[in-house]
Order: structure tokens, then C-alpha cells, then sequence
């Protein structure tokens, strides 16, 4: 490998900052709950369809329990009361209060140890589900082989699930590692998860459960044929973060786009709901054996790649910790970061190969998930795809965990079927032409690489002592990152957000409190 | 001698004049075989083009094919008849508008933007109405003539406009980016009917923008200009500061 | 549900079924800006392409532009109508070949080839014939009941085919690699046209090759087989010996 | 500058072998004249135009000479002594005696001394001519800056020279340093320069000097607008040499492809011809100030680039010690080699790497001249494009003089205006973005790229030995080079060599070996 010289004090001054700042913030991720974690344990009792205006049945039963003022307990605690009253199942109960037909909150108490009792099965049948998919996926890989490093990703975004798995299947067998199915452009502020299969999405296909089926069924078929198990991916992130993530755990998605921070800065939702959305959602990805991946090239689509490349460290060490309280192991935090310098300044491929170095440096460990270059993307396609090409070569050469293709269509459109597949040659040639160049030369100590990379992790230290100073969200109110201003009180969701009662109860977090040895 | 361009009759050069010579790449659900490419060879055709060599193919997989193609085509253009709408107020710098409104406008002229419906695509309007502007261009806020409100991402029409009137608007900045499926014509034509419809289409002058927004397009829309890629402030300024000058 | 395929109608297909979407890059003696763009949009809406998106433009200097853009053709193909004349014998290795040939031609069959014309491209008549071949398949050469004679690169075609009388040869190889302005046709036909006057045409098995020749391009001109592109010594040789074995 | 760990004692022992196999053919070098020579020699003192059957005039007074038997005097003292004894200019004489109104042999023979004077004053007018376009180029350098390094070489090839002319001139506007001209496929055969402005070739364009003027002049127009000097070039191969040499002084072309070998391999022209053509041209070239540049990517055309590697450091030494003899100087050998591994080789950018690293270590003070990817170009632009980023990476992180842009469209056709001008963007980019990459490495001396290039000189050294002790001839005659048999009998041509009488004048040959400082 290519080696930093970088002092590993420095490093840990940085990440006991990401620390301090993470861990301030036990207040919020213990004493309260969000409707979308409440909707999430409804979903992992099995609880599923619409009912009414299209409405999800979770956002009903929720919605419900807001309305009586007694989501506090925590959904798990109403719906189990009635499940002993009434001798139902958890899908019958929650039929029943979607249809108006009836109010949790007028059934009488029952015993405390039969709700425990029922919810202790319920949990635990549910959570054998997801342990069962996470075992299925650890067989396909002992059997098949582990997944490719750097590992190809791909997206698909037609808006059309049916095409979608036709254009996945086409990039499984051309070399695929990973696939995305991104989604629709207006999804992640809707305030629920939309149901069944979907054709129409507008730059995406829009993340459902049963897309998530017919996308998974498609990929073990190819998989199948080829001989290689292919991954999925989706995005757990918007206003229903844990409930996507436990519908990924459900259909034994693979990856699962989850960062802590992105929601707040870059969608404007409330910063206390996306903590604790993410706490909880990353929570299960841990349990479901998922890899979380990041979103700090997000960063430098807005700002400078250069001026701004600290935020990027600053976030990913940030991320890490929120990660390391879910539960999440190294080997499954696939921190994000870009190719995105302007390429016209010179020595611009030296500035990349820096970030990426320290990004590797940073965390040895972590499949981390490097993204293409999109911001000087033009419509001059060839010139795209060459940039691409040199940036897969930036991605061999630093050991990257999962290469994020990039589309020579970029600035164009979503990737055609071709595009894709040019792209997946493109990295393909270069990954294998370029296979040992990283063991051929010993980095110069004090050359621009190394100064660069010193440079920009001494701006993420100072970046992050000044965080842990003012607290997180100061920080964010202040617009510190990305010179975004956000408040505690402001954005999308706060309505969202409420206290836990003393006896709330959450059979599924607590469970995978223990078993993720977390307290 | 030397070659001579006919301007009333152009057509695509490739290495000798008049060739018609253009690239053309696409899939097929055609076998990638000979077959495949006497299709591909046949669709070209079909499309009226000549000289059609097939260069490349590759299996896509799924029964679809790539295909590379050069191609002659025998279309012509007239150079001379091409009328583009553009934006045809001179622009100005910072300093030459800041100059020009305080002798012409004399008064601070409210602009309200946002990236309206679906879109979250931010970068372009902040590139045009944020101080910080864009390539060395400070933005709209840097004058000091524009008083400026950015709403941002993903702003409802009807939120925009009830801003616009809260704010005594005189220009509405709308952004769209995203074009796939013309989603873009679909959020700018339902922005501009409900102007129409609360009868604010002519009290205020509506400006839209993005990278596939020509100020031709705009037009058609219904809108009073429009910016695309490789736009800035100073553009935008100035067509304010000239319309309110008048 | 899933998509679903017509095979007598198939279009180019982007991302979406039977979108017609196809790439295009092309150079217009045209300006770089907004007119010039109008033009290369014109053009393609002239060739009868719809949807047009001119997504990048480029100065080229010496008043030439470059666009490339995203359209969507109309044109459909039937596929099942499809019909190519490919070279239909059995492909069998060499030591297939060569048991078959020992005992269905029982004799050496005498091959004289070469680069003819202009051309000097060896290589891909190098890769048939001589002993070495091509991505590990070794050439005619190598076989036992052949007999090769390659003459290399620029023979003129009277002194192929002098050799060939000379040498009694049962095949005539040709290759042509150049394919600028159509030379290749140009130096095929005169091969074939002397071959004719000369009688020859009947006496001998002609075959050609190149990376531009198909077996329906060589049949329509004259010859009596073709290979193109990734073709091997074994294809050839397989084709040959069934013929002898007639 | 990334630098191979390689013994120089090794680099000595190459040369040494590469030296005497050149300097064993002092005889035919310096014994023998051929018809190209003579046609020179006849263009050098200003004759020039066509007659009868379009057959220009140098080639119409040699035959003549030919077909008298007294050619091996020199075409000089023929001219000069009918000069002397009519009392006309050169080009009358000649075209007297092209259009049969004269017999060169019945004029007697005039007093030695005012030949040898008319011969000195006509040599040293024309060579002032060709003094006179060195300094104008020499001039340009010194006003504008010296040629980028790496030159961005790009060719034209449309077969008209009035469209190359405009493609030469978008090429320079676009950032090409050097613009060459490539012949029409059939010209090298041709035992005679075409005349005139063309306006039809395949594949390219005739080399004559009226095209050769017609391009100097449009580049000289755009480099004073552009404020660059633009660089032009041709090919001095096949069956005339020396002329093309020749009108490519006159005319101010600035580089020449120019390999002692090419023809006898590539072309089948008779290895004495070809190295007798070269040795005079070479140093019409050395006088002139002419960059020669070699061809040894053309064995790796026609054999694998991997286990033929060798050849081309073998070709490089050799070409290196025939310039030397020839009076050029270091400064002014393009020696060539290619990027042509099959890129489908696991590391084939490591052998590719370590191969321009061997041309570099070898030839520091050469503007080497790199060829880019051909050969595994399959007529899909993008990928051929991306290639050809790798190759324009390799070319500047080695220091290459000249990179010889690829073009995406290699496999389909000669580059169109617009392929041409993505391959200079191609070219600019890399090169600005990775700048000082080679300054911020070192190489780990027992890695792949290290090993590979010291095989490579071991076995060219073993090559160059065997050589050695063969003999040239005799090496070639075995198909030692490139598995191509060439005899010292066979080949086109030889009917065009003849040993000098006694008496054999060459008035330019004696000036610029004097001027050279040559023997
Ligand atoms: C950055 C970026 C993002 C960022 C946006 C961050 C932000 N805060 O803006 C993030 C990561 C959030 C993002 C998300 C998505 N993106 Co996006 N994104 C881009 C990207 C890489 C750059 C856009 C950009 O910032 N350009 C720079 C600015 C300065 O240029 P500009 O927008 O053209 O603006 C200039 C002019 O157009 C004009 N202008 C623009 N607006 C206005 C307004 C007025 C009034 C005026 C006068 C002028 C003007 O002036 C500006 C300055 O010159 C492009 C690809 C590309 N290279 O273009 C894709 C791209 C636009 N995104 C795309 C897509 C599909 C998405 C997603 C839908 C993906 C998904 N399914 O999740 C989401 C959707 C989010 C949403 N709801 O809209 C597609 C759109 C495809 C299409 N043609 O429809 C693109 C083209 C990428 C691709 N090839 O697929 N994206
Ligand atoms: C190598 C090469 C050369 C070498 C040739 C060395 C040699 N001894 O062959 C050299 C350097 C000499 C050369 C010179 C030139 N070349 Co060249 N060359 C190439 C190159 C890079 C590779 C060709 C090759 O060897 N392919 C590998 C072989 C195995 O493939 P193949 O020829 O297709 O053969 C296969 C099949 O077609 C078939 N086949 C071929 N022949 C036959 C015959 C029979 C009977 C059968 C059954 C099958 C068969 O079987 C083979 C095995 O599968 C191509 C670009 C490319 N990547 O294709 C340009 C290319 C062919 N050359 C080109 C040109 C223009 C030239 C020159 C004219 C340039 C110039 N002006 O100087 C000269 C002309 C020389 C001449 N008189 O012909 C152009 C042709 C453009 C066109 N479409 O017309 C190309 C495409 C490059 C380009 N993009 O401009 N070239
Ligand atoms: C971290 C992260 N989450 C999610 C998304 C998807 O966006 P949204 O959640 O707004 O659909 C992205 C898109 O780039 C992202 O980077
Ligand atoms: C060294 C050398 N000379 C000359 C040529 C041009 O070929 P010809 O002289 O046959 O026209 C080439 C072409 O690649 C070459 O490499």
C-alpha cells in the first residue's frame, strides 16, 4: 500500500472530538423516540399495507396514538395490549385501528407480563427473520466468495422497478458488485413509505418493500447464474430512515445509504429527528448484518472540494461514532467521500489521490465508499468517462471498499442501460491494469500528497474541537457545516419527535441492545 | 484554393466537407451477433442515414446489444434563417449595475427565488442570488440595489408565490434542474398558471433557470426570461436592472 | 409483470422500453453559442429525431463546433425479418480438421494469399495463415493438409493470381484492411473482375477478410465466402475443408 | 522524476553492441550512392518540377544517368559540367535533359576546377537556404518558448491537403504542439516524390513540397495569431528518403519520421537502399535542425508488446547510433516505443509503465516519442478514449518529448475534426493533473515495474550481442528482427544502389559532414 506519513496522535486528537460530540448527545438518543422509529417497530411486528387514502397502515396506527397523546409509551406497548385483549394478530390490531374501527387507547390494561410476554415473542420471532436473511447473505458469500474489493456499484434509476431489474441484471453480468436502486427525487420528505410495486419515479424508483422483493428475488436469480452473490442497496434516509432500514433487513438488502448528518443539512429535516431516526435505524442495519455507507461527498457538491475537503473528514469521523453507539462494526461503515476537484486546477488527480490516502488512513478498516466525480461533469461524455477512468485508478490504488461507478451521462441523465455498462468496463480495465501499482512506490514524506493530507486533517481537527466546544447543535445553527444553518427547532419533523414516558417500551431495540452488546 | 462553407446548406463535418459525418451509439434488444448488427445496420438506415458502419458491438446481456456507428447524413441546415430568442440587454459588472440602478432604478428591487416541487438542486440559484455567488461573480445579494430572498429546496409554487407577495415582490426566480421525464416543464408551467391564476403573472417579472432552460424555452413557458448553464449574477442583474429601468 | 420485448418492433432503448433513445456527437461548421446549438438541434429534428437534447457544445476553432446530444428515433426494425448470410459450416479445431480432411479431401488443398493493392496490413492475413495464428490458434499453415503461400503486403492483384496459377492453387486468400473512401471495394473487385477475365474465377475458391468485411459483402462482391473481425485460422480451415469435402 | 534502479554498466554494454553493428557498415555507408541520393543532391541544387508522364525532373536526369551507366560519378558533377559548358541554370540543364534535348554524357568534359566552383557555389547557396529556415525556427523557439514537454503531436489525414490544412489549424487553436501529415497508404513504394498540391489519398495525404508549403504556411499563420510555434512533420521513409528530407528542409518542416530500420522490415524495401538513404537523409535532417523520430512501436504492431519488448530497446539503441554517424545530436532523437500491451493483462499499465521508464532511463537526453495504444483498439471510442488517457498519464509522469495523441476512433478510421480535438483535451488534462506526480514517488527497487525493465534490457542486450556478432545482414536474413526474413538480395529497390567511382562528387555531403563535424 500506499502510506501517509501522518502522525497517529493527530488522528486520535481528531477522533476523540467525533467523540465528544457524539456522546453529548445521549440525552436525545435515550429519552426519546420519533413516530417514524414507532412506525418501524410496528413494521418489525409484521405489520404492513395501506389502508384508506393509500395510507400505510404503521402511519395510521401511529398517527393514531399521536392524536390520543399516548405515543410516548411507545407503539409496541399499545399494540401488544390489544393483541392479549382481543386474541389478534399485530396485522388484524392494526386493521382494525387503521379502519376507524378501533381505539388502542379505550382497551383496558392488560397484565403487564402477557404484553411482555407477547411482545418477547413477537420481537423475537421477527428479529429470527432478519437474522435468518442475514444468515442466508453470509452463506451466499462463504460460498460464492467475498465481494470484490474495490467492490463495483452501480445505480439504477428508471423510475420503473420492472426496468430496473432488467438494467440490474444486465450490470450484474457485466460485473456489478453492488446495485442501487436510487430513489425518486420527492421521496425522502414524505412522511411515509410508499407501498407495492411502483412504475413511475422521477430520476429514481421510489423505495417500497415489495420493490425491494422484486429487485432482491432479481439479483439471487442472476446471482444465481453467475455464480456470485450481488448485493443491493437502497437509501435509509429521508423522513423514514429506520423504516426503510428495517424493510431492507426484512428483504435481505445488502448496504443501506444511512448517514447521520445528511438529512439535516442537506434535506432541511429537524436535527433531533435525524439523530435519533439514524440511532435507531443504524441500530438494526447492525443487526441485520448491513453495511451502512455515507454521504460526505455531498459536501463538495455544494462547496469547493479543495477549500471544504476537512468537512468531509470532519464528517466521516463524526459518522463513525454515531455508527460505533449503534452498533455498527468497522467492517461494516462504509464512510463516504468524492472525486469531485475542479479538474481543470492544476496537479488535481495529486489532491484526489491525498483525500482518498487519508481517507483510507483515517479508517484501515471500513469498506470505505468512494463517489465519482459529478460537479464538472459537462455532457462532454467522453471527457466524463475519463475522469471516471482516472478515478477508478485512484480508487484501486488506495484500497477503496466500494467504487460508486460514475456515469459518463453525468450533468445528462440517469444512466442508460450502455452507460452503465461502459462504466463497468471502464472500471473493470483499470482496476485490473492498475492492480499492483500500489505496492510498486513509497510515497515522498514531504511531498504535496503528504502536505496535503496533513493539511486537511489538521482543518478537520480544528473543525471538530470547535464543534466539541459549542455542541453540535450550536454548531449546525451557526452554519459551521457547509455553511448551512440549521436549528434545533427548525426543519422537517420535529412534530415528529417526542420524550419517552418512563415505561415506554421497545422490545426490538432492546433486544438489539443486547445482542449488539450495546447499553 | 481552400474549403468553402456553404452557410445555407451546412451539414456535419467529419474530415472532408459536406461528409455529413456524425457518431452514433445506442442498444438494442437485438442479439449481439451479425444479426444484431444487420439490424442496428437496418434501424440506421431506416433513420435515412448512409455510408452506416457499424464499428462496435458488445453484449449488454439481457438481450440487449450496444452498437457504435458512424453515419452520413444528407440533412442540411440553413445557418442564415436560425433565429435564437436571447437575452439581448448588455450586461454589466457589479459596479457598472449597483451604477446603473442608482441612476435608472433609484429604488431597491425585491427578488424571491427557490427550486421549486420536486427539486432540491440548490447549487444554481444560490450561485445566482447567495453573496458568495459563482466563479469569481458575487451573487445578487452583493448589490446594492436587490434585496433577496432565497427560499431554497423543494419549495411548493404556492409557498413561493404566497412569498413573493408577502415580500412585495418584483421578481420571481424559479430553479429546476431536474429534467428527466420534462418534470422541469411540468413544475414551471404549474408555477406560472397559478401566477396567472391569483393574477400575478404581470405585476411581477418571472425568471427561470437551469441547465436545460434556454431563454427561448422560457418564452414559450410563459416566462419573461431564461438562464441556462454557465449563467451568472451579472446576467441576471443586469436584465433586471434594464427592465426597471424602463 | 415485467417488460416485455416485441420482436418485430424493436427501437434503440435508453432506459425506459422502446424510448428510441441514441447517443450523437458531430461537428457543424456552426458557431459555439445558442445559433449554433439551434442549428445542431434543426439538424437533428431534420433527420427526424425527437426529443432532442443538445447536452454539450464545444468550440473546435476554424469556425467548427462540436455537439453532443440525446435524441429518440422512431424507426423500428423487425427483427424476425432479419436475414444475414453468415458462413454456415461447422467450426471444428484443428485436429477435427484435420481427421476430417484426411478422410473427406485426402489430399493437400494449396492456399495463396496476401495483402493485395494498396494495403499493407499483415497482420490479420498473417493470423489465418502462417503457423503462429492468432489467440492461440495456429494458422492453416499448421495444418497437415494444407498447403499456404503468403505472399504479404501490396502484391498487386495480377501477381496474386499469376502465383495462384503458378502454385495450382485451390484457394485465393485476400485481405483488406484499409477501408478509407472504400478502397477495400475498390481493390476487391478488381481482384474478382481479373479473376474473371482470366477464367479464374471458377477454378478457385475465393475467400476475403478484413476487419470491415462480412460474408454478405463478400458474396455480393463475388467471392465466395468473407470473415471479419475475431475470425481464426479455424473458421477458415473448417470452411475450406467442407468445401473440398463436397 | 520516478527513477528505475538500473546498473549503467549494463546500459554501456547495449550501446557498445548497438555501436559496432553500426559501425561495421562504414563500407556501404561510405562507398555506395543510390538514385534517391542523386535525386537530392539534383533537388538540394534547386531542381525541382515534373515532366512528360508527370514524372518530376530529378527522377527523369537520374534514369537518364542511370541508363548511361554514369551515375556513380554523382548526379552533381553531371549537372555541374553541363552548367559550366552551356552556360544555363541548373533546373534548364535538368529540364533539358528530362525532356530529351540533352545527353548529359556527350557534353565534354570541362576543366575540373570550375566545376568543383559552380558546385561550391550552388551547395552553398542552397544549404544558406536551408541554414536560413533553421534559424527562422530557431528564432520562433527563442520568441515564443520552447515546444511543451511533452509536444502534443497529433496527425492529420484527410487526403486533401486544403481540409487538413483546416484541421491542422483547429488542432493548434485546441493546444497541438506538433502536426503530422500522414502519407497516403500507397506513396512509400513510390520511387518518386509526387508533385503539386493534392487533393486525393487513402488514409492520408501525399507528401510533396507543394503540400509541404501549403501547411507550413497555414501553421505559421495560426502560431503567429496563437503566439506558439507550431511544429510540422512528415515521413522520411520508404523509397525516398533523403528527398522528403530534403524538400522537408526547404520547406521548414520541423521533425521527420526517420528510421534506419522501418523500411527494410515494414515496407520490404532492400537493406542497403534503406540504409543508405537513411545515412544521407539523417544528415540532411542533423544540418537542417530536423527532430528525427523512430518507429519502433511498429514492432510491437505486428508482435506481442510484452515478448517483444525487447526489440524496441534494441531498434532505439541502433536507430540512436546510425543518428549519431549522421551528425544528429541527442537533443534532436525522437526515439519511439508505444503503449501496446494487450490491456486486458492484469498490470499491463505496470509493464507499459516500466517500459517508458526503460526508454527514459536509457535516453535522457532524447525527446522521446511515444505512440499510443492501437493495436487492442476495438472501434468502442469510449473505452479506446480511456486507454488513451492511461497512455497520456504514462507519457507525462515518464517525461516523454512527444506524445503522439490516440485517437478514440483508432480501429474505425484517421481522426475526424472532432475525434482530434477530444484527444487533445484528453492529452491537456492529464497532464495538468498529474503534473508533479512524478515528483512525489519512489520507485520500490525490487517491484514489478523495477524487474520488468531490467529483463527487458537484459534480453535486448542479449539481442544486440547476437546482432553483433552476425552482422546486421546476416541478423535479418535469419528473421532475428521482428520474425520478418529480409535478404541483403531482396526487398525493393536494390537496382536503386551502386558503388561511388572514384571521382563521385557530392558537394552537399562533403559541406554538412565538414559543418557537422562527421567523418
Ligand atoms: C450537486 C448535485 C446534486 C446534489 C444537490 C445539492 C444541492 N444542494 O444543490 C444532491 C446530491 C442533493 C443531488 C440530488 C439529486 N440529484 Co443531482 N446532481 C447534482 C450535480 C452533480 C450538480 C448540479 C450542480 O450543482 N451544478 C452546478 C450549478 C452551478 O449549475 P446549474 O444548476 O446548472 O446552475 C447554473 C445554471 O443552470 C443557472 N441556473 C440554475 N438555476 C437557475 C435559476 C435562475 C433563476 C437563473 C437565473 C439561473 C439558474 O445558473 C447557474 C449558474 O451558472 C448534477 C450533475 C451535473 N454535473 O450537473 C446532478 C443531477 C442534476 N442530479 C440528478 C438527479 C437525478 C438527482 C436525484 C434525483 C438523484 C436521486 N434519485 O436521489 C437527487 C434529487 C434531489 C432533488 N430532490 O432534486 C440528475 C438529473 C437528471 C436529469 N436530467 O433530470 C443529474 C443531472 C445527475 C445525473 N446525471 O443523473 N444532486
Ligand atoms: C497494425 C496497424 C498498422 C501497421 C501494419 C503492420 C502490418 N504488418 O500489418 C502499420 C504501422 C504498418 C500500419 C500502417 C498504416 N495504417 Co494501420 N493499423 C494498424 C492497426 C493498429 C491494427 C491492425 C491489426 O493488425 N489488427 C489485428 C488483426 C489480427 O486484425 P484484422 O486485420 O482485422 O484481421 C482479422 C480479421 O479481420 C480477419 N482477416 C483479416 N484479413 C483476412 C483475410 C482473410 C482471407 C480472412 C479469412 C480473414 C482475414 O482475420 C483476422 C484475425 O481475426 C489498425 C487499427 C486497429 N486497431 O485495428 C490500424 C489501421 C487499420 N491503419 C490505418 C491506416 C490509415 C494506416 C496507414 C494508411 C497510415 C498511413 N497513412 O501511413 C498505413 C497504411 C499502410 C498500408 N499501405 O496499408 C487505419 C485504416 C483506416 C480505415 N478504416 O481505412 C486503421 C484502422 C487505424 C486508424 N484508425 O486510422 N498500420
Ligand atoms: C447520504 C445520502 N442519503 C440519501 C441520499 C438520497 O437522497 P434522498 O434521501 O434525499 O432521496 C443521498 C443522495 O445522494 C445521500 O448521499
Ligand atoms: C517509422 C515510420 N516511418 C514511416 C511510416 C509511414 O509509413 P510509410 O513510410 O510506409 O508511408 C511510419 C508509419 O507508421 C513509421 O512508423
Amino acid at each position: 500500500m500506499i502510506q501517509l506519513t501522518i502522525d497517529t496522535n493527530k488522528i486520535k486528537e481528531a477522533r476523540n472530538y467525533a467523540a465528544k460530540i457524539v456522546n453529548s448527545l445521549t440525552w436525545l438518543l435515550q429519552d426519546y423516540t420519533s413516530t417514524t422509529i414507532e412506525r418501524t417497530v410496528l413494521r418489525l411486528m409484521g405489520i404492513d399495507g395501506i389502508a384508506g387514502d393509500n395510507t400505510p397502515i404503521p402511519n395510521l396506527v401511529v398517527e393514531h396514538l399521536q392524536q390520543k397523546k399516548v405515543l410516548n409509551r411507545g407503539a409496541a406497548y399499545w399494540l401488544a395490549n390489544a393483541i392479549v385483549a382481543k386474541n389478534l394478530s399485530a396485522q388484524e390490531v392494526a386493521e382494525l385501528v387503521a379502519t376507524n374501527q378501533l381505539d388502542l387507547t379505550e382497551i383496558s390494561a392488560q397484565p403487564n407480563q402477557k404484553v411482555l410476554e407477547i411482545l418477547d415473542k413477537i420481537s423475537s420471532e421477527n428479529l429470527a427473520k432478519i437474522a435468518e436473511q442475514r444468515q442466508i447473505r453470509q452463506q451466499a458469500f462463504e460460498k460464492y466468495g467475498r465481494r470484490n474489493k474495490p467492490a463495483i456499484y452501480v445505480i439504477v434509476a428508471t423510475g420503473n422497478i420492472y426496468d430496473d431489474v432488467v438494467q440490474a441484471k444486465a450490470a450484474a453480468r457485466e460485473g456489478a458488485d453492488i446495485i442501487a436502486v436510487i430513489r425518486s427525487t420527492a421521496q425522502s420528505l414524505l412522511d411515509y413509505v410508499p407501498y407495492g410495486a411502483t412504475t413511475e419515479g422521477f430520476g429514481g424508483t421510489f423505495a417500497t418493500q415489495e420493490n425491494f422483493r422484486i429487485m432482491r428475488k432479481g439479483l439471487d436469480e442472476v446471482g444465481q447464474e453467475l455464480g456470485k452473490y450481488i448485493s443491493l442497496t437502497n437509501y435509509a434516509s429521508g423522513l423514514c430512515m429506520p423504516e426503510i432500514s428495517a424493510m431492507g433487513a426484512l428483504e435481505r438488502l445488502d448496504c443501506m445509504l444511512n448517514d447521520a448528518m445528511y438529512g439535516i443539512l442537506f434535506r432541511d429535516i429537524n436535527m433531533k429527528r435525524t439523530l435519533l431516526d439514524q440511532y435507531f435505524s443504524r441500530m438494526i442495519n447492525a443487526y441485520a448484518g448491513i453495511q451502512i455507507q455515507t454521504g460526505e461527498d455531498n459536501y463538495l457538491t455544494t462547496s469547493d472540494a479543495i477549500e471544504k475537503a476537512y468537512t468531509v473528514t470532519a464528517s466521516q469521523l463524526i459518522n463513525e461514532q454515531f455508527a460505533l453507539i449503534s452498533g455498527i462494526e468497522h467492517k461494516n461503515m462504509g464512510l463516504g467521500h468524492a472525486f469531485e476537484i475542479n479538474p481543470a486546477i492544476e496537479n488535481s488527480f495529486l489532491y484526489e489521490l491525498s483525500h482518498a490516502l487519508l481517507t483510507h488512513t483515517l479508517f484501515p478498516d471500513c469498506p470505505t465508499k468512494y463517489m465519482p466525480p459529478t460537479k464538472f461533469a459537462t455532457g462532454n461524455i467522453f471527457r466524463t468517462y475519463l475522469l471516471n477512468g482516472m478515478f477508478n485508478f485512484v480508487g484501486q490504488i488506495t484500497d477503496q471498499g466500494t467504487q460508486l461507478l460514475g456515469m459518463m451521462t453525468e450533468a445528462v441523465h440517469t444512466p442508460h442501460l450502455v452507460d452503465r455498462a461502459l462504466a463497468i468496463e471502464n472500471a473493470q480495465y483499470v482496476f485490473n491494469a492498475t492492480k499492483d501499482f500500489k505496492n510498486e512506490f513509497t510515497l515522498k514524506p514531504d511531498g504535496i500528497i503528504n502536505k496535503r493530507a496533513k493539511q486537511v486533517l489538521e482543518e478537520a481537527t480544528d473543525f471538530l474541537r470547535k464543534v466539541s466546544e459549542k455542541g453540535l447543535f450550536q454548531a449546525m445553527s451557526a452554519g459551521e457545516f457547509a455553511d448551512i444553518v440549521r436549528t434545533e427547532t427548525g426543519g422537517k419533523g420535529l412534530d415528529g419527535v417526542l420524550p419517552k414516558s418512563e415505561d415506554y417500551l421497545n422490545p426490538f431495540m432492546d433486544k438489539m441492545k443486547t445482542e449488539l452488546k450495546l447499553q | 484554393m481552400s474549403i468553402k462553407i456553404d452557410p445555407t446548406k451546412i451539414k456535419p463535418y467529419g474530415d472532408s466537407l459536406d461528409d455529413g459525418r456524425m457518431q452514433i451509439s445506442f442498444a438494442l434488444p437485438a442479439p449481439a451477433d451479425e444479426k444484431g448488427k444487420e439490424a442496428a445496420r437496418l434501424l440506421l438506415k431506416k433513420m435515412g442515414l448512409e455510408n452506416i458502419e457499424v464499428c462496435y458491438y458488445s453484449d449488454l446481456g439481457e438481450g440487449f446489444t450496444h452498437f457504435v456507428a458512424y453515419v452520413s447524413t444528407n440533412a442540411t441546415i440553413d445557418l442564415t434563417k436560425i433565429e435564437v430568442k436571447t437575452v439581448d440587454t448588455p450586461v454589466m459588472d457589479l459596479e457598472e449595475t449597483d451604477k446603473f440602478m442608482a441612476e435608472n432604478v433609484k429604488r431597491k428591487i425585491t427578488v424571491v427565488g427557490a427550486c421549486i416541487e420536486s427539486d432540491a438542486h440548490t447549487v444554481g440559484i444560490d450561485a445566482i442570488m447567495n453573496m458568495k455567488g459563482y466563479n469569481h461573480r458575487f451573487g445578487l445579494e452583493r448589490y446594492q440595489y436587490f434585496r433577496t430572498i432565497n427560499m431554497g429546496a423543494q419549495v411548493p409554487s404556492e409557498e413561493l408565490l404566497a412569498k413573493a407577495v408577502e415580500e412585495n415582490a418584483d421578481v420571481v426566480l424559479v430553479s429546476q434542474v431536474v429534467t428527466q421525464k420534462n418534470i422541469h416543464i411540468r413544475n414551471l408551467t404549474k408555477l406560472i398558471e397559478l401566477a396567472e391564476a391569483e393574477g400575478l403573472r404581470d405585476k411581477m417579472l418571472f425568471i427561470c433557470g437551469g441547465p436545460r432552460i434556454s431563454h427561448e424555452l422560457a418564452i414559450e413557458l410563459g416566462y419573461d426570461a431564461g438562464f441556462g448553464s454557465g449563467s451568472y449574477a451579472t446576467d441576471v442583474a443586469s436584465y433586471i436592472a434594464f427592465h426597471f429601468a424602463k
